[in-house]
């Protein structure tokens, strides 16, 4: 059996993905790079992202303010090494991508411009329009394709990683055109497969957000670190769950009650709309609770309100706000204040990876949202995702060619064995089965409902241990689903059932670590726990897959450089 | 009051079984006024009938891969709303001129190769290097390409134009949008190298200005004028005795 | 679609299109005026117009800029009608017509109307200088 | 593609009539081609075509010239790209000022066909 074999191979291609093949390749031209994705590249999620990218590139601002505010963002949970890596090359970075032609917004003096942001100290974040994420993918996306050294499998769905002697030399891929599983080899694999917001019902992830490289290093035997940790965006539309961006606060807009009342004074009085997002989206749900929020056909909102700014303001910075509120919402954002509440959005947790994405498993690396390198901790500021994709991918790419250019090539004996095994799982568990009769719809809905409750917001003991029994309960139904589609053409039932496999044991690892974890911070807010305790917890969780059995955790203590942990008051 | 119920017309076509394309019928229950296409094809796949093939991803019109013929018109499914088409049913069938895969799926191969014959990066003639910093850009340079570069590839411009429908081997209106948003990047010097492909007899010329592509563009981007645009400056360019011509 | 070694646009498309926008704005700018006149309002009699009779239509015939108007005025637009003909026919599903021997008869056929308009012009009314 | 794909839209059937303005405007030319060729036929063989037939073809013409002259009109606005002062003139701007062109050389042109007429 013959397979394509390549130096690098990189799975995904949003930002991160893209970011990484185009560094091998930059780091070493002679590196042939594999990018596998299962959606076109630009369709990836990183499209919908809006706000922008956090750099230190004004002269005013420094490397200490952007690691500061990373830091305490982060409720001390940041590796600070990594973050004092990070804000050093976030500005190089960004200039790079200007260089590949991302139409940054500008200041008078045609410098990249940059806006104020939830928790930054100050203005930081570079921004093209309110499209930034568009505009980035596209331009790096554009970009890749000058690089002949790269070559691309589009609709491609990873199945599994394929490895030997404890060492990553590929992946099991279903081409979604012709249902055939192909082994694609390579000396050295990064995962940059984003988020896992679909876990949730409420959610500003696309469908595309399954978690999936998570689950596939875990089933590795790679440790997932910091799953509790899960970010809710203070304004998201309601139904849909689609985002209205920060920016929009950073640009100047209020957050309302239904008595009128800027509500934030009360918990971020000196940040008020600017305050980091986790406790933006507690101080929504503790008005809610209180009986301050609006009533809608979609639940409980309160307002957003950029009306005092001028049409000439919103159309210059916010425009695709004002197309998401008119085509969405039926409402001009110019005349009508915009319903909002908070919405699952970002995952702080992900693959265990260190400063140059590198995973414990020899020749797998992660970049992007999938993993965790340690810079985002409890909570991630707003605009640090973008930049990490770029700083972060960057450096997987440098780092997996520089493998590769040294690491045995992979012999084809054992990868078709591999191949054949997985293809067969595949088969009998979805595409051949028989006689199940469970929806995998009904069982995703009845996760996401689950999460949403069990897993929000606020936590508590008896949620999370429900909601643990609940997922157990699921993974059971899971053994009885029913697949509709037989065709090996396209089928997105099956893929959809793998997404479901894997989400469903990512919230597991999401819910024991949650439940483990006996304190409040960051996003991670107990009821039962509402204090920080650095004593016990100022530790990295690491969940590791036992078959049939709860996660096993571990802890890693975080890395401390110059920061010493303070209480977090805005 | 009684639940309200939509019909759904959708093409179903499976290569391995079928010789071609037919519609099949769902009815489902309209429970949301906010409900859009995209969200009937997901209750179908969810609830009724899981063998329903069709790409989407963000749901709010940015992605690019939600696009198909609602009623004979090329939309985005995740931004065309139930309540514009009720009571009457909808036809939801796959993209027009390109060859379907499954279903709802086309393939869209075609595309991304004539996206890389255009070369849609910024080609320099000199590369400064990262250390002097960014290009200076004032938003009014920006502004002369902002239009083009809002595509999403969502390839309803092709559905919608018939004279790629008549022959596949024209450029079309997307790539010479991107290729012109590129041109009018003051960043860009790869004007010389983009003209032998976009002032091909299958580039701008093959367009013979319906402009359908422009009307049914979710985005703005008016591939119609980008293409008539490029046709000028070009003309501009060698026959016009001042012209530039490099 | 041909990506290959060629170094620059297709001229001969860019000629043929540079005629056919020019005769498009001088077939919107002019024809209209000389339908409602020449065509409608003269031969109702509602005005007097120069074509009708024949000491006028003859005097004014034969200024050299009236020719030369008339020129422009008659073989430019014939380029754009060669050209939007030819693309009809190919969107009525004739591929033929975007061959290089359709592009010789449509845009030949331009070539013999304009050589048509100069004979007809420098035979018929004699020049005279007003 | 179905052969008669510019029947399914109104959109499309607009384009098809645009681009088929040019063979009534064709026909209308070479009558007025034959029109000068006939001033040289002498002042006794010498009538102008006066038919109602004529006046209605023309009629038809005149509709058709109508809207060649908008469509084309409108859409040089959109593809001619003027800066004033670094700042792009807005396409309306554009179209506005072919039209003004429009009216005046039409008022011209109709001028010295009456003036000159007897
Ligand atoms: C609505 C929204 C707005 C945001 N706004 C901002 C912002 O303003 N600033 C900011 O910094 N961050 C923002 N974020 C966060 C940020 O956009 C994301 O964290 C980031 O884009 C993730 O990029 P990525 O490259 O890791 O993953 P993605 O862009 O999600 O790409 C994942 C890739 O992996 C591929 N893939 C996944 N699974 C498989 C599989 N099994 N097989 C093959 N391929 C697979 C997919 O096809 C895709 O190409 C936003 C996020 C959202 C949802
Ligand atoms: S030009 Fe418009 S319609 Fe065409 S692909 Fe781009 S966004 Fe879609
Ligand atoms: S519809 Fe087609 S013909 Fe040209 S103007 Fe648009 S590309
Ligand atoms: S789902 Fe992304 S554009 Fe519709």
């Amino acid at each position: 059996m013959d397979f394509e074999s390549y130096d690098v191979l990189v799975v995904g291609g949003g930002l991160a993905g893209i970011r990484a093949a185009i560094a091998a390749v930059e780091a070493n031209p002679r590196v042939k790079v594999g990018m596998v994705s299962k959606v076109y590249p630009m369709r990836s999620h990183t499209v919908s992202a809006e706000g922008g990218a956090a750099a230190a590139l004004r002269p005013e601002d420094s490397y200490e303010n952007h690691a500061f505010d990373t830091i305490k963002g982060s409720d001390y949970l940041a590796d600070q090494d990594v973050v004092e890596a990070f804000v050093r090359e976030a500005p190089v970075e960004v200039i790079q991508m200007e260089h590949w032609g991302c139409p940054w917004s500008r200041d008078p003096d045609g410098k990249i411009s940059a806006r104020p942001f939830g928790g930054m100290t100050t203005w930081r974040t570079c921004f093209a329009a309110d499209k930034t994420g568009f505009h980035m993918l596209h331009a790096v996306f554009q970009t890749s394709l000058k690089y002949p050294q790269i070559t691309r499998h589009d609709e491609a769905f990873v199945t599994k990683l394929l490895v030997e002697d404890s060492r990553c030399v590929g992946v099991v891929a279903l081409d979604m055109r012709s249902g055939r599983f192909d082994a694609i080899t390579a000396k050295s694999v990064i995962l940059a497969t984003g988020g896992l917001g679909r876990i949730y019902a409420f959610t500003t992830n696309g469908n595309i957000c399954t978690g999936d490289g998570m689950a596939l290093a875990y089933r590795a035997g790679v440790g997932l670190k910091d799953m509790e940790m899960v970010q809710f965006h203070p304004t998201g539309l309601p139904f849909t769950g689609i985002l209205i961006t920060e920016a929009v606060r950073g640009e100047g807009g209020y957050l309302l009650n239904n008595q009128g009342e800027r509500f934030l004074k009360r918990y971020v009085p000196n940040k008020m709309e600017l305050g980091p997002r986790d406790i933006i989206s507690r101080a929504m749900m503790t008005e809610f609770e209180e009986g301050r929020g609006f009533e809608g056909p979609h639940g409980k909102y309160l307002h957003l309100d950029v009306r005092h700014l001028g049409e000439e303001m919103i159309d210059r910075k916010l425009p695709f706000m004002r197309e998401l509120g008119r085509e969405f919402v039926g409402i001009d954002i110019v005349t009508d204040p915009i319903p909002v509440r908070p919405v699952q959005h970002y995952m702080m947790g992900g693959v265990d990876a260190d400063i140059s994405g590198a995973t414990p498993m020899a020749g797998l690396y992660a970049a992007g949202e999938c993993a965790n390198v340690g810079l985002n901790g409890a909570n991630r500021l707003g605009s640090n995702s973008l930049s990490e994709c770029l700083v972060f991918g960057a450096a997987a790419g440098r780092a997996a060619a520089e493998y590769a250019s040294s690491a045995k090539p992979v012999t084809a004996n054992p990868v078709d064995a591999l191949l054949w095994d997985e293809a067969r799982r595949v088969e009998v568990e979805f595409l051949e089965k028989k006689g199940g009769d469970e929806r995998i719809g009904a069982i995703r809905e009845e996760m996401q409902r689950e999460m949403d409750t069990g897993a929000g917001v606020f936590r508590t003991k008896e949620a999370m241990e429900k909601l643990i029994e609940q997922l157990g309960g699921l993974r059971e139904r899971f053994g009885r689903i029913r697949i509709d589609d037989t065709s090996r053409t396209f089928n997105t039932e099956v893929t959809a059932a793998m997404e479901l496999d894997f989400m469903l044991e990512l919230a597991q690892t999401m819910a024991v670590s949650a439940l483990a974890r006996e304190e409040s911070r960051g996003a991670h807010a107990r009821r039962d726990f509402p204090e920080r305790d650095d004593k016990k917890y100022l530790k990295h969780t690491l969940a590791f897959r036992r078959e049939g059995a709860r996660p096993r955790l571990e802890y890693r203590d975080v890395r401390i450089t110059n920061f010493q942990p303070q209480a977090r008051t805005y | 009051m009684p639940e309200k119920r939509i019909t759904i017309k959708a093409t179903r076509y499976d290569p391995e079984k079928d010789e071609k394309p037919h519609l099949q019928s769902y009815e489902i229950p309209f429970y949301d006024e906010s409900m859009v296409v995209l969200d009937a094809l997901n209750y179908i796949k969810s609830d009724v009938d899981g063998s329903l093939s069709y790409r989407w991803s963000c749901r709010m019109g940015i992605c690019g891969s939600c696009g198909m013929m609602v009623n004979g018109t090329p939309k985005l499914t995740c931004n065309a709303f139930l309540r514009d088409y009720w009571p009457q049913a909808i036809v939801v069938e796959p993209l027009n001129n390109f060859p379907i895969i499954r279903d709802l799926v086309i393939d869209m191969e075609d595309f991304m190769h004539k996206l890389k014959s255009i070369k849609p990066w910024i080609i320099r003639k000199q590369e400064i290097p990262l250390g002097a910093g960014e290009h200076r850009q004032t938003n009014e340079q920006i502004d002369d390409f902002r239009q083009f570069s809002q595509c999403i590839n969502c390839m309803l411009c092709y559905a919608a134009c018939p004279v790629y429908g008549l022959n596949d081997e024209f450029l079309g209106p997307a790539a010479i949008a991107l290729a012109r948003r590129y041109n009018l990047d003051s960043r860009d010097q790869g004007l010389k190298q983009r003209l032998p492909v976009i002032g091909d007899s299958e580039g701008v010329w093959e367009c013979s200005f319906v402009g359908e592509c422009s009307v049914v563009c979710p985005k703005g981007v008016d591939p119609a004028k980008a293409i008539q645009q490029t046709k000028l400056d070009t003309t501009m360019r060698f026959v016009l005795p001042y012209g530039n011509r490099e | 679609m041909s990506t290959g070694a060629r170094q620059r646009p297709a001229l001969m498309h860019l000629y043929w299109w540079f005629l056919f926008s020019q005769g498009g704005v001088i077939a919107a700018l002019l024809i209209p005026v000389h339908v409602l006149i020449q065509g409608i309002l003269g031969p109702l009699g509602v005005v007097r117009v120069v074509d009708r009779h024949y000491d006028t239509w003859v005097q004014v015939l034969g200024n050299p800029i009236v020719k030369l108007y008339l020129l422009v005025l008659i073989a430019v637009p014939f380029f754009h009608f060669a050209h939007r003909l030819r693309y009809l026919l190919v969107d009525f599903g004739m591929p033929v017509a975007r061959t290089v021997p359709a592009q010789a008869v449509f845009y030949g056929g331009a070539v013999v109307v304009t050589l048509l308009t100069i004979w007809v012009l420098l035979t018929t009314a004699p020049l005279s200088l007003p | 593609m179905p052969a008669g794909w510019w029947t399914r839209k109104r959109h499309y059937f607009l384009y098809v009539v645009r681009e088929f303005t040019a063979l009534p405007l064709a026909l209308w030319l070479l009558w007025l081609l034959v029109e000068i060729k006939r001033a040289g036929d002498g002042p006794a063989r010498y009538s102008p075509h006066g038919s109602t037939a004529f006046v209605v073809f023309s009629v038809i013409v005149l509709l058709f010239a109508l809207y060649h002259s908008v469509t084309f009109l409108s859409l040089t606005g959109v593809i001619i790209r003027v800066k004033l002062f670094d700042r792009p003139l807005p396409s309306g701007l554009i179209s506005l000022a072919m039209f003004v062109l429009w009216a005046v050389a039409s008022v011209v042109i109709g001028f010295v066909l009456i003036w000159f007429g007897r």
